[in-house]
């Protein structure tokens, strides 16, 4: 499955890139599973995702919780929690 | 009038005043806030998802105006690179009446804290530079306005 | 800076702004007033006691300012003949966070309605002239202070 | 006792005075005394003063109750319930 992803702020730092396209395996269904796969797949993933649960994710434009399906997804958003104001 | 910005250049507050001025509604309540230098703070840098900020921003205001009757509604967020006293945003609510104008203007300002996608950079006198933490105070404040009916805010 | 007026002449919202911009403060909160043309008003006379209204201004902004930690504070009130659109009164508020800066704002002008020395003339297009009786809502939202302990307003 | 009374809004355009001094009888020793005193004076303070208990009053700069003693003041001010801000 091909997915964009786009990085923010010290995520986006960490991986060096703003947004990237990927070919996912199958079994990659799901946000917990997509954030395992990024941190496994480099040593700039594993720095960037190695605290999953300080990573908040956003579908399509829409904020989802940690583990939402990825089917149908076209774009994820991987960022940390917003500072904004 | 409902107008919404996100901008990487200045924000005009005299001119943004200047519309709602013309208006001459009975009340206007706004909120600056600006770039504090504390701590030695030479750069502050935001980054924003801009279809989710401009999104964020819009539903605000629309929140908004549907929770007060307000005649003018201005929401502006400058992003990019600041220095100290720079001003990072404006809210400005203005209705026929002050308790409304208020309100609206203050429910806004703590919603954008939580609500909308900008991250805060910050760059020190000595070099360092660093992602400033999401603080557990401004969700508190967001969170009110859930828990009050507005009725009871008018 | 404590800023108190009480001013026949026009008020300059952009002057007295750049006062608290200058002083590059984290948050400005603001409250301007205009004179409605409601019931085709066409002018607002608004007599006042000059002594006691600098002092009844002048004891406002130092309980706010006791009561809230602020950068800087304006208290301007017109008096004499207004028309439609023109401010009445502004209230800035500027103190290095937004919370402080808004319940300032808010107590100021609430507490304006009730403790200053000021009575309205109004003046209609069909030629009747009536002074505005006291409302009986605005000393309810200035007694809420009373009631409501400084630190929960913080 | 020569007192200065200023009035102001509606209860100065009654009186057709912004203030004026007088010389007060000895017996009119308080305020709810000097409000009758000034409602029997004459047609403009009958006219001003009916309806004593919508008059708010200042000795010397300061709110003071209806029935407060005038001993020792020099300004008294008259006027109705504040309509400001």
């Amino acid at each position: 499955m091909a997915l964009t992803i786009s990085y923010f702020a010290w995520v986006r730092e960490r991986m060096g890139v703003a947004e990237e396209v990927v070919e996912l395996p199958v079994e990659v269904a799901d946000l917990t599973a997509l954030l395992a796969w990024l941190a496994a797949r480099d040593a700039r993933g594993a720095l960037a995702f190695a605290e999953p649960q300080r990573i908040r994710v956003a579908i399509d434009g829409v904020m989802m919780r940690p583990g939402a399906p990825l089917a149908g997804a076209r774009e994820v958003a991987l960022f940390p929690p917003v500072t904004g104001g | 009038m409902i107008r919404v910005a996100v901008q990487a250049a200045a924000i005009d507050v005299g001119a943004e005043l200047d519309l709602h001025d013309a208006g001459g509604h009975g009340a206007s309540a706004s909120f600056i806030g600006r770039v504090r230098g504390d701590g030695g703070l030479v750069e502050l840098f935001l980054e924003h998802h801009p279809v989710m900020t401009e999104a964020g921003l819009g539903d605000l205001a629309h929140a908004a105006s549907d929770r007060w009757k307000l005649a003018a509604l201005t929401l502006i967020h400058r992003v990019g690179a600041m220095a100290p006293a720079d001003t990072i945003v404006l809210v400005l609510a203005s209705s026929p009446h002050r308790s409304e104008a208020l309100a609206a203007c203050e429910f806004l300002i703590d919603r954008l804290k939580t609500d909308v996608m900008l991250w805060k950079r910050e760059t020190f006198g000595d070099g360092r530079v660093a992602w400033v933490e999401a603080r557990a105070g401004d969700e508190v404040r967001a969170e009110r306005w859930d828990q009050i009916p507005a009725s009871s805010r008018t």
